[in-house]
C-alpha cells in the first residue's frame, strides 16, 4: 500500500458543508499546511471538531479567522477572540464540549461504540437536552459518538502504509481523530518507508490512515 | 501585596498542601505558579493535560523544543522518568481518579462547593477545557484564587455563573485565607494575619464559620 | 476430497473474495489457511485481534521471536509496515467498522443470517473471544466451513444454538458452493461441479434459491 | 519515586476473595512468575477477569487448575479444559464476554466511564439482565465498567517510575488493566533507570503502576 500523494489531490474532495475534525493543541500538532491548502481551496460552511481554535493565525483557528466555519464542537475557545465574537453575534454556532468528553465522544465514533455514560457535564449547561441514564443508583450523562467526513492529522513521521509517529506533546487528538473521519489524511513532517518505524513503537496504525502528505515536500 | 506578590503567596501556600508521590494538574494562571514552590523534600509529578506527566523546569532558549509545549501552549520541558501520550489517555488518567490533586482558578465558588470558571454568558467564554473533567475526576480540588474581583465577591452562597461543576471544590486558597469546603458549610481554617476574621467575613459572600483551632496562614 | 482437501479447496475459494488494500480478519481454524492462497497480484493486511496489523509469513525456527503470536496463540511473524497495538485498539479497528472483511468458522448459520459458532450449551464452552465483535463491526462476513457436520445440517432455517450475532452473516462459502445470504433467503450463486444442486439442497436445512446465473465453483 | 519492590512484598496485600485483573493472551504477555508466587502464597475465591485462561499450565489457567478462582470474566476459555469442565458443573461462575466488550469494560473502569453502549452482543445470552438504551433509534446494550482490587502485569521493560514497554503482542490486555485496579503490580523483564525509557515511546505511564517486580531477579 502506498497512501502518499500530493496536498492537492489528498484535499479535492474536501466540499462546502463537510464536517471536518482537525488535530492540535493549542496548535501544537496542527496540520497547519493542510489547512492552509484548504483555506486556498476555499470550502466554506464547515462543521469543525476540534479541541480548541488555536489563534487567528494557527491551527484550526485560520478557518474561524476566514469565517468558514458554521458550526464548531470545541473545549476551549478563549485564546482566539474572532471565536469569542462570532459566538456571542450568533455568527457561529459554538457547541461547548468538555475536553475529556470531546475525546471520548470522538473516540466512540472511531471505535463504533453507541455513546458513553460520564458524570463530567451534570448539572451543568452542558447536560442541556441531553439524556441521563442510571447505572447502579449513580446518574451519569449519555454522551454521543462523534464522526466527520475528513479528519486533517499531523504527525512527525508517516510510513507509505500510513503508519504514524508523534513527538512530544504534538500527539494529543490526532490520534483518536484518525479514526473517527471517512477520510483521514495526515500531513507528515518526514515520510518514510514501510520497514523503517519500529512496529513495537507506532502511534497510530495506518490502517485508520487514508492520504498521508509529505509535509516537507508538500507535493511529493 | 501588588497582584503579582498576591499570586505568589497565594501559589507558595498551595504548594505547601503537595504530598510526596503524588500526580497533580495545575489549571493555567495562577495555579501555574505552585510548580515553582515544590517543597524540597517531596516528588510529585504535573501532568499536563495536553499530552503528558513529568512537567520539568522551564526550558531555556537554546534546550526548547518546540514539540513540547504545556496546557496553555507555552514550551515546557518533560523530566526523566516522564511520558507522553494522546489525549485519550490523558482523560482516562483524570476522569479515571488518578489525578491526586487538582489545583484551579474561579470566578466564583459556593458553600456548597460548586464552582463557575468557563463563561460569562455573552461577554468572556473561554469555555471549560478540562476544568469539567479535572473537577470530576482529581481526588482533590483546591481552587486558588484572589479572595475579591476589583471589590465584588467570588465565594457566594450560590454562583449565578453557569456551573463548571456541582459540589467538587474541597478547599478555597485566597491571599486572606484558607477555607474549607464542608457539608455543613465554609469553615476559615487558616488566615493570613494582615487581616481580621471580620474583614473576611466582609469580603465573603457566604457566611464563614471560624475553625476552633484556626492557625495563622503561613507560606 | 478428504477434510484437509476440503478445507484448503474452501479456503482457496474465499481468497478470491479478497480485495486489493483491505484489512482481513481470519478466525481460527480453516479461515487461517485463507492467508496462504492471498492472489499474487493484490495485497491485503491481515489482523490479528491479539494485537497487531500486518500478519506476516510462518516464522522459522531461527526467526522465531516468542513475543509474536497470533490468536491462537502461535509464533508467527509481522510484515514490514505492520503495527503492534493493545486490545482496546485492537478492537477499536474492528468494532469502528476498518475491518473490511472477516472469514470465521460456525457451529450454524440460517436463513436470517444469524449465526452460532461459541457454545453447545452444557457440552462445548469455547467462549465467543472476539467473534461477536467481528460479526457487528466487520463491514463484510463470510462463513468458511464444511456444508454439514456428521451428516448434520449447520445451514438452517433457525439455528437453535445459542447466537454470536444476529443477520450478520454476508456469505457463506463450503465445500459444495458458494451461498449468498439475502433478505429473500439463501441463494446458492456457486456449485462446486463434483455435486448436483439436489444434493446440495439436500445437504442444507433450509430452502436454496438457485441464482439464474449459477456458476462453478473454482479456485 | 522508586516503585521496584520484591515479589513478594509486591503481592503480600491480595487476599481471599479479592477481584484480580490477570494481562496476557493465550498467556503471551501474561506475569507468570506472579501468577506462581500468588499461588505460592495460597490465596482463593478469587474473581478472575482474563481474556482467555491460557492452558492448565499457563497465564491465569494456572489459577483456574488449582481450583482458586469462584468466579470468572473472560471471553475465551476453549483451550483450558479446566474452566469449561467447572463451568458445566456449576464449581465456578463463568460470565463470557465478547472479548471487545471485555476490554470496553476494563478501559471504563479505568477511566471513569459510567459505563459503554455496543450493539455487540444484542440478541445474544450476552444481552441477559442488561439495559438496552436507544440512541438516536438505533439499540446498543449498556454495558458497564469493571474494575479490581489488583491488576497483575507483564511488560517488557519498566522504569522506576512504573513507565512501561511491551514487545510484539504481549502489549494485548496489559495496558488497559494498568489503569483499572486499586493497586497494579508489574512482573518486568527488564528494569531500567527513569531517563532510560524514550518517552515518547512509554506504552503504559507510570501513573498507572504501583509496583514493579524485576521478573529477572524476582526479589530485587
Amino acid at each position: 500500500m502506498d497512501k502518499v500523494i500530493g496536498i492537492d489531490e489528498a484535499i479535492k474532495d474536501i466540499r462546502d458543508g463537510d464536517t471536518l475534525m482537525i488535530g492540535g493543541f493549542m496548535a501544537n500538532g496542527a496540520p497547519e499546511k493542510l489547512v492552509d491548502a484548504l483555506i486556498e481551496k476555499g470550502v466554506k460552511d464547515i462543521t469543525l471538531i476540534s479541541t480548541d481554535t488555536g489563534l487567528v493565525t494557527t491551527g484550526s483557528g485560520k478557518l474561524i479567522a476566514k469565517k468558514l466555519v458554521k458550526k464548531l464542537y470545541a473545549s476551549h475557545i478563549g485564546t482566539n477572540k474572532e471565536t469569542g465574537r462570532q459566538m456571542n453575534e450568533d455568527e457561529t454556532d459554538v457547541e461547548l464540549v468538555p475536553q475529556g468528553t470531546l475525546v471520548e465522544r470522538i473516540r466512540a465514533g472511531g471505535y463504533g461504540l453507541g455513546g458513553i455514560l460520564t458524570k463530567t457535564g451534570l448539572g451543568t449547561l452542558v447536560e442541556d437536552g441531553k439524556q441521563r441514564v442510571t447505572v447502579d443508583g449513580e446518574d451519569y450523562l449519555l454522551e454521543k459518538p462523534l464522526k466527520a467526513d475528513f479528519a486533517l492529522i499531523h504527525a512527525a513521521k508517516a510510513d507509505r502504509n500510513g503508519n504514524l509517529v508523534y513527538k512530544g506533546s504534538t500527539n494529543n487528538f490526532n490520534h483518536v481523530m484518525t479514526a473517527a473521519a471517512e477520510v483521514t489524511i495526515v500531513e507528515a513532517d518526514e515520510v518514510v518507508e514501510n520497514g523503517d518505524l519500529d512496529p513495537n513503537f507506532v502511534h497510530t496504525p495506518g490502517v485508520f490512515v487514508n492520504h498521508v502528505v509529505d509535509g516537507g515536500l508538500i507535493n511529493g | 501585596m501588588d497582584k503579582l506578590e498576591m499570586q505568589e503567596f497565594i501559589a507558595k501556600r498551595v504548594a505547601k498542601e503537595l504530598e510526596h508521590g503524588q500526580i497533580v494538574n495545575l489549571g493555567i494562571g495562577l495555579p501555574t505558579k505552585v510548580a515553582n514552590y515544590v517543597p524540597d523534600d517531596i516528588e510529585v509529578m504535573f501532568q499536563s493535560e495536553n499530552g503528558f506527566v513529568g512537567l520539568g523546569p522551564t526550558p531555556t532558549e537554546e534546550n526548547l523544543d518546540p514539540n513540547i509545549v504545556n496546557a496553555g501552549g507555552i514550551p515546557v520541558s518533560i523530566k526523566p522518568g516522564g511520558a507522553f501520550f494522546d489525549s485519550s489517555t490523558s482523560f482516562g488518567i483524570i476522569r479515571g481518579g488518578h489525578v491526586d490533586l487538582t489545583v484551579l482558578g474561579a470566578l466564583q465558588v459556593d458553600e456548597k462547593g460548586n464552582i463557575a470558571n468557563y463563561m460569562i454568558p455573552g461577554k468572556l467564554v473561554p469555555g471549560m477545557g478540562g476544568a469539567m473533567d479535572l473537577l470530576n475526576g482529581a481526588k482533590k480540588v483546591i481552587v486558588a484564587m484572589a479572595h475579591t474581583a476589583k471589590g465584588n465577591h467570588k465565594i457566594l452562597e450560590e454562583c449565578d455563573l453557569p456551573l463548571t461543576a456541582k459540589g467538587a471544590v474541597d478547599r478555597i486558597i485566597t491571599e486572606m485565607g484558607v477555607i474549607k469546603v464542608t457539608t455543613e458549610g465554609l469553615v476559615l481554617t487558616e488566615i493570613n494575619p494582615e487581616f481580621t476574621v471580620e474583614e473576611v467575613q466582609e469580603a465573603t459572600g457566604a457566611k464563614l464559620y471560624v475553625d476552633k483551632d484556626l492557625r495563622k496562614m503561613e507560606v
